[in-house]
């Protein structure tokens, strides 16, 4: 098939003239055999100017079309929508950047001028290499699997469900509400009790489109956003073990955390000494109004130990200062005699409403200790007695019961399914978000997305709050009825010249490209690749080139640039 | 074109650093002519043999540009990019190779000032190095 | 420590011994190692699966017609041998095994691996010569003596890293007197433990390194330098280099024989780094004249940045240069070089990834930024 | 017919002597600095000497100050010259007039590779120049200075010597042969005093006009000299030929001969009829699982690595022997000096005779698997009637 090139420079109003001799670049550029026709255009962005492009393709039969004129960021689209409107294939053209790149940095004319030659010559050399690309179309699948039934999972699930729309609930132990379930009651100040947490729950078990299944466990998932597949293995404790494939169409991980075990550092005296407790089993004793020592009577005084595996774990947990307030305000509420002590590394009381309730707890009598650690704690007669150090000076105080509050950690489950997902975990092995500050629920997987403390320490708002923002992101990309275009200008291997060493799997953060070990070379799917090329630049054989941006493309790129 | 302007070659990626340059443009910054940009996808993209080619055919220099570390459109691939660098430069080093004639330098699409900067630097910089030989070398 | 066992035994003869009984006892159902081609004394690579034909086996022949760690990665290119076998590589091969097993290339399950402190090897333009067996004797000599022989090839003679990494069992032979009366195998491994009982010898507490193996090193890093230097390029490195690969015929020879070019078809032979006809008249302009075919220096800087990170430093290379360029050299220090800076040691483990499939965010944070 | 007898007698009649008082190689590096400032070529493939290096290589010179370094007939035979042109004209278009000046056996291969489409000589000129021979390349890098003198010696005298690649010595095809390869002829054979330019294609002929010459000088002394080293090579030749089949037929001689080889694949890339790109036999439709090796292994008691050594040459022989032009170039590349060039080039002579073919003779004629003759081999298949052709055609 002969090529017919066809060449226009735009002259964007006054922007490029200003800089640039248009005619002289006509006339050079007309000067090449490649080329059938070179035109100049005031204004090619403008309806007439796409109007007039587009007859030309038409007049001059032109299989490969080069515009001249401003970044590719501005009008590539525009220009290759053009290019298909006319019957052409929108890949075979080429912009070139003669107005950012060229009229608006070179004062000199002459020499602008010689540079947009240049490129357009490179531009020309390079559309005649140029392959035709097909969009896809692809079918989705719009529902939603969200792995983890805390407070979380629940509300992501709650957002999303609708007619249009399943959500498979799977969590692994038997009953949904998570942490916050186990909870005695939110921060008052932070409003209603703790039945809001089982009203989720029985809303999320009366909702039809949410398809909860409990004691299970997500196996197997692949697939790419739209088009997951999942195999949850479910393990009742009576009724024998199931599995069931599903197919969704998004994913949610809200995994939740779990606790630091505070045997991990002995400083602490966990299950050394029975009055030494942790938190939750507090928590316990409040739900079930039974504050007694073991020996059944009531405790004299209770020492709240702050900020246990912080030092071990490198990261404050962000609400023990919020829950151990609340255990003082509880103790002095309801037994005013107790002496309540505080011990603490910081405190930490990033909200609004914080501060009032900490100086509330002090006007109650509640005295606060600064430390740097806790040196150890032994039992003297029926009390504890905690060492603890500030700066160098160590000092010791006496209780009849200890309350510690354990940092957060990853849940168990973290690892496997950053496996599965191939998704990145952070230092302290929570996963990772793409962006920490701009993109703060998704990861690098598209469709794949993570609310509360799976990423982290949060507390329940914030949880709530990233959860809305999962289900905006699915909401948004998964609609009903629509499909999905797949990125374009993908990665493609060579098989023939592919050694299957998979270099290109390393360095590819999609988990795009897979071994084939029956044919012994790797796989693009090109419905997760999203062109970046890092394994083009991997490959040592030369088996990969990403479309549209090949290895002859580019370097006749470069051949122009240094004639 | 006047003969001491050198003859540089950028492979720019296109979310931070060919973006911060168009913003260069727009903003009427001055930048030499010696530069040539390319546009590739990512820092990560730019396969060592372009950056060779480039230098043996006569480029004066290669100038190698991505997102800062941390905000790549691709999540790492200007860690890749920075490896690939790192083995050409030592390659070059151990042979005695002017390894000057290659850089790589991270600009963000709102540095536009850096980009001036660091191709205006880049520029003086070869031109103290002179041509490049290769241009005129017959053994290659 | 490992276990080692003196076997009192020429070192040749006992090791084939060795071998041959494990064969015999079917402890392994094959041998991977040098056997005797014809009379000449040519020797060739071989897996051995009969007793009757281990008769030609000659395990510490020393010559390297190829570099064993690339065939035993054509050998289980599929997947690892479901039998067990035993292969004998010097530790450069090992290395390149190790190196390939790394890159999906071959794997290591079932191959029992019996290496050995390498005095080197000789020129494989020797090998079948008629002066071979002058040779060969002239070589365990200095072997004994632990001194560098100087009928070894030069990039053994300035091989530093001459004993093996993670072989299962270690023969013993540079800097021991008596290499023609006993020697020592070591058992270094589990897997090899087993095999110790098969080896006919008392069992004695001994470490392979030694005082004659320290001082070895040392002359052999000296020679390193030595011949690091001369292929020193001056300030303008670019014509030193071009006069350096200047014979180069474009045969490709040394990627071909490179273990760690393990590409099934090379870059550097396809289409896309042919020259293109049409710059001709612009090149011929700039330049007045061009070499045809052109693009040598293309090849060697460019398998350089595919390849030198993991070079071995097994000689390859150099032996099969048909023009005598001094290729192994040239790519071990660039090698050296890369390897401190990407701080990784080829071959030495196969968990670790090849520097080209991994980064680190801490690292070289200072680039990019100036 | 037989080969050799179409060979020796050959048609031009006249050319151009240029008497070399500065001695022959000054003399034809003269022809080419007048033609390229006369403009009759744009550019002129000649070896070189790599500056600062005992290394020969082939260049485009343009620059006349670049003749320092060119040697029209260098001690070795470095790239062959075939490879070499193939290598800057087959991708794309040539807009410059080149002149290519090679050794015979490289002129041959040229042609060849005009064939295969390998190279595109609508642009180039072929100039072949009567060939001494070279000197193996290994020998000439451990001691240049020595070997280049040798040469120096055995070009003057133009004799047979052990010291010359065995290629050269059993190569009865050093001067011009009959047929359409060459454009131009440098004819030297005799005392080294003369250099004598013998046109044969209208290409030809125009070059000899533009430089100003008439071709009016008779090639009689020339041819003679020619016939008497050509009578004393195709001895050689024969006398070769038979020595390698007897080695060949011994059981496993094909074998024996390639015990050493270690399938770095030089031969190959060295050959200039090896033309593809990427070679089959380095692909990986060979390969097997492990049980499958062992297997083989225990059929024979031992399987040699590298695999496929064998299935290489043979298989390579089957791609190129009809094609092959006895270059030597194989044998120069190889580390482990197997005598590969004197296998192909026996095999080549053989299959050639069979088929009546010459590579690189003539530029019209096919290659010999692109075309058939109907009646040819029938003695393969039908041996009655065709011993029935056969002596029906006697009367």
């Amino acid at each position: 098939m002969n090529k017919n090139i066809g060449v226009y420079v735009c002259e964007c109003g006054p922007n490029i003239p200003e800089r640039i001799d248009i005619d002289k670049v006509v006339n050079e550029i007309s000067s090449m055999d490649e080329v059938k026709t070179v035109k100049k255009y005031s204004l090619m962005c403008s309806n007439d100017g796409k109007k007039f492009l587009k007859q030309e393709i038409e007049k001059e039969e032109l299989t490969h079309v080069v515009v001249a004129a401003c970044s590719p960021k501005d009008h590539e689209n525009t220009f290759m929508k053009v290019c298909e409107e006319a019957g052409m294939n929108p890949y075979l053209f080429q912009i070139v950047n003669i107005r950012e790149q060229c009229a608006w940095m070179i004062p000199d004319k002459e020499e602008a001028t010689s540079k947009a030659i240049q490129y357009i010559q490179a531009g020309i050399h390079r559309v005649l290499f140029h392959e035709p690309l097909e969009k896809k179309e692809l079918e989705i699948n719009v529902d939603a699997l969200v792995i983890g039934g805390g407070i979380s999972g629940i509300e992501a699930s709650l957002s999303l469900a609708g007619p249009k729309r399943k959500v498979h609930l799977v969590e692994k132990t038997d009953s949904l509400g998570g942490m916050a379930g186990k909870l005695s009651q939110i921060l008052p100040h932070q409003g209603s009790k703790i039945k809001s947490v089982k009203e989720k729950i029985e809303q999320a078990k009366n909702n039809e489109n949410i398809n909860i299944s409990t004691s299970s466990e997500v196996k197997e998932i692949r697939g790419f956003l739209g088009n997951f597949e999942a195999v949850i293995k479910s393990t009742p404790e009576n009724g024998e073990e199931k599995e069931q494939e599903i197919k969704t169409g998004a994913v949610i991980l809200a995994t939740g955390f779990d606790l630091f075990d505070l045997k991990e550092n002995p400083a602490y005296g966990y299950e050394k000494n029975e009055n030494i407790v942790s938190a939750l089993e507090f928590e316990d004793m409040i739900n079930s109004e039974k504050i007694v020592l073991k020996n059944g009577k009531k405790p004299k005084s209770v020492a709240l130990i702050h900020c246990a595996g912080r030092k071990e774990k490198g990261y404050c947990s962000k609400v023990c200062c919020l829950y151990n307030l609340k255990f003082a305000h509880y103790l002095k509420d309801n037994f005013p005699d107790i002496d309540v002590k505080e011990l603490y590394m910081d405190l930490c009381l990033p909200h609004k409403q914080d501060q009032s309730y900490f100086d509330q707890a002090k006007e109650k009598g509640v005295e606060f200790i600064r430390m740097d650690e806790v040196v150890k704690t032994k039992s003297s007669g029926d009390q504890v007695e905690i060492e603890y150090k500030d700066n160098d000076k160590t000092d010791k105080l006496k209780a009849d019961m200890v309350v510690v509050a354990p940092a957060m950690v990853p849940s168990k489950d973290t690892s496997h399914l950053a496996e599965l997902l191939n998704l990145p975990l952070d230092k302290s092995g929570f996963f990772k978000e793409l962006h920490e500050m701009l993109d703060p629920v998704a990861t690098p997987m598209e469709g794949v997305y993570i609310t509360g403390c799976a990423l982290g320490p949060k507390n329940i708002p914030e949880s709530m709050t990233q959860s809305h923002a999962t289900s905006g992101k699915i909401l948004s990309s998964l609609i009903p009825g629509r499909k999905i275009v797949p990125e374009v200008k993908v990665s493609k291997i060579k098989e023939e010249l592919c050694t299957g060493c998979q270099t290109c799997l390393s360095v590819c953060f999609y988990g795009a490209i897979s071994y084939d070990p029956f044919k012994g070379v790797s796989v693009v799917n090109e419905a997760i690749c999203r062109g970046c090329g890092n394994c083009v630049g991997s490959c040592p054989s030369g088996a990969i080139h990403s479309k549209h941006f090949t290895y002859t493309q580019l370097y006749q790129e470069v051949l122009d640039a240094l004639r | 074109m006047n003969n001491n302007m050198p003859n540089i070659i950028g492979f720019l990626c296109n979310w931070c650093s060919y973006t911060g340059a168009d913003l260069a443009g727009t903003s009427r910054m001055k930048i030499p002519p010696s530069l040539k940009t390319i546009r590739v996808m990512c820092s990560g993209r730019i396969d060592p043999l372009f950056v060779l080619k480039s230098f043996l055919k006569g480029a004066d220099g290669v100038m190698m540009m991505g997102c800062h570390p941390g905000d790549c459109h691709y999540q790492k691939g200007n860690y890749n990019a920075r490896r690939r660098y790192v083995m050409m430069n030592k390659i070059f080093e151990t042979l005695g190779l002017e390894k000057d004639r290659i850089g790589l330098w991270w600009v963000s699409a709102s540095e536009a000032n850096r980009f001036a900067k660091v191709t205006n630097e880049y520029t003086e910089k070869v031109k103290k190095l002179g041509s490049n030989p290769t241009k005129k070398e017959i053994f290659l | 420590m490992a276990k080692a066992i003196r076997i009192k035994n020429n070192v040749e003869e006992g090791l084939f011994e060795f071998l041959k009984s494990l064969l015999e006892k079917e402890k392994i159902k094959g041998v991977f190692t040098l056997k005797k081609m014809d009379e000449e004394g040519a020797a060739s690579y071989s897996l051995i699966t009969s007793v009757d034909e281990f008769k030609n086996a000659v395990p510490l022949f020393p010559y390297m017609p190829v570099n064993a760690g690339k065939e035993l990665s054509n050998f289980t290119l599929l997947g690892k041998t479901e039998e067990p076998i035993a292969a004998v590589l010097r530790p450069c091969e090992l290395r390149a095994f190790v190196e390939l097993a790394k890159r999906a290339q071959g794997d290591f399950e079932n191959i029992l691996t019996v290496s050995l402190s390498c005095g080197g090897v000789l020129d494989l333009n020797t090998m079948g010569e008629k002066n071979q067996e002058d040779l060969i004797s002239k070589y365990w000599d200095s072997v004994k003596k632990a001194e560098v022989s100087p009928n070894t090839r030069e990039t053994c003679q300035f091989c530093e890293n001459f004993l093996p990494l993670n072989a299962d069992i270690t023969v013993a032979t540079v800097g021991n007197k008596d290499l023609d009366k006993e020697f020592t195998l070591f058992f270094n491994t589990p897997n090899a433990e087993e095999f110790a009982k098969e080896a006919s010898g008392s069992s004695v507490s001994a470490e392979i390194e030694s005082n004659e193996i320290n001082e070895f090193k040392k002359k052999r890093e000296e020679l390193k330098e030595k011949y690091f230097k001369e292929t020193e390029t001056d300030e303008n490195g670019l014509k030193s280099l071009i006069n350096i690969f200047a014979p180069c015929l474009g045969c490709h020879g040394c990627s071909h024989v490179c273990p760690i070019c393990y590409c099934t078809l090379c870059e550097f032979d396809s289409k896309t780094h042919e020259y293109p006809t049409p710059s001709l008249s612009s090149d011929l302009q700039k330049k007045g004249g061009l070499k045809v075919p052109s693009g040598n220096l293309l090849f060697h800087l460019g398998r350089m940045t595919h390849m030198a990170v993991s070079c071995v430093s097994c000689g390859m290379c150099s032996d099969v240069c048909p023009v005598n360029i001094p290729v192994a050299t040239v790519f071990s220090k660039v090698g050296a070089s890369l390897q401190k800076e990407f701080d990784y040691f080829p071959g030495k483990d196969v968990e670790e990834p090849a520097p080209q499939g991994t980064y680190k965010e801490d690292e070289f944070t200072k680039i990019g930024e100036q | 017919m037989n080969n050799n007898q179409k060979e020796t007698k050959i048609n031009p009649e006249k050319g151009k002597a240029l008497s070399s008082s500065k001695g022959i190689r000054e003399e034809i590096l003269n022809i080419f600095k007048k033609a390229l400032a006369d403009d009759i070529f744009d550019a002129v493939m000649i070896p070189a000497k790599v500056p600062n290096t005992d290394a020969y290589s082939w260049i485009l010179l343009q620059d006349e100050s670049l003749f320092e370094m060119a040697d029209p007939l260098p001690p070795v035979m470095a790239v062959q010259g075939g490879r070499a042109l193939s290598s800057f004209s087959k991708n794309g278009e040539l807009d410059l007039k080149i002149a290519a000046l090679m050794r015979p056996c490289e002129i041959r291969a040229a042609v060849e590779l005009f064939k295969l489409h390998q190279i595109n000589l609508n642009h180039i000129t072929l100039i072949s120049i009567d060939c001494p021979g070279a000197t193996p390349l290994t020998d000439y890098m451990n001691d240049p200075k020595k070997l280049a003198e040798t040469y120096k010696k055995i070009s003057e005298k133009w004799e047979v010597s052990e010291s010359l690649r065995p290629a050269c010595q059993n190569c009865h095809r050093f001067s011009l042969i009959d047929g359409t390869a060459a454009d131009l002829h440098i004819g030297l054979l005799g005392k080294n005093d003369k250099v004598t330019l013998i046109p044969i294609s209208s290409k030809g002929n125009e070059i000899l006009e533009k430089l100003g010459y008439e071709p009016t000088d008779s090639l009689e002394e020339w041819k003679s000299n020619r016939e008497k080293l050509l009578k004393e090579k195709i001895k050689n030749r024969e006398k070769f030929i038979k020595e390698w089949q007897e080695k060949i037929n011994k059981t496993d001689g094909f074998f024996n001969e390639l015990n050493k080889c270690i399938n770095c694949h030089n031969c190959m890339n060295a050959c200039p009829i090896c033309y593809c790109q990427q070679c089959y036999f380095d692909s990986q439709n060979i390969t097997f699982k492990p049980e499958t090796y062992l297997q083989k292994s225990k059929e024979k008691g031992a399987l040699r690595f590298p695999l496929n050594t064998m299935l290489f040459h043979i298989g390579r022989m089957s791609h190129m022997v009809l094609s092959c032009v006895s270059c030597g170039a194989c044998e120069d590349a190889c580390p482990v000096s197997i005598p590969v060039g004197r296998l192909f080039s026996m095999v080549g002579d053989q299959t050639q005779k069979e088929f009546d073919y010459i590579p690189g003779m003539n530029r019209e004629e096919p290659l010999p698997l692109q075309d058939f003759k109907e009646e040819e081999f029938c003695e393969v298949e039908t041996p009655n009637e065709c011993e029935e052709k056969v002596t029906e055609e006697a009367k």
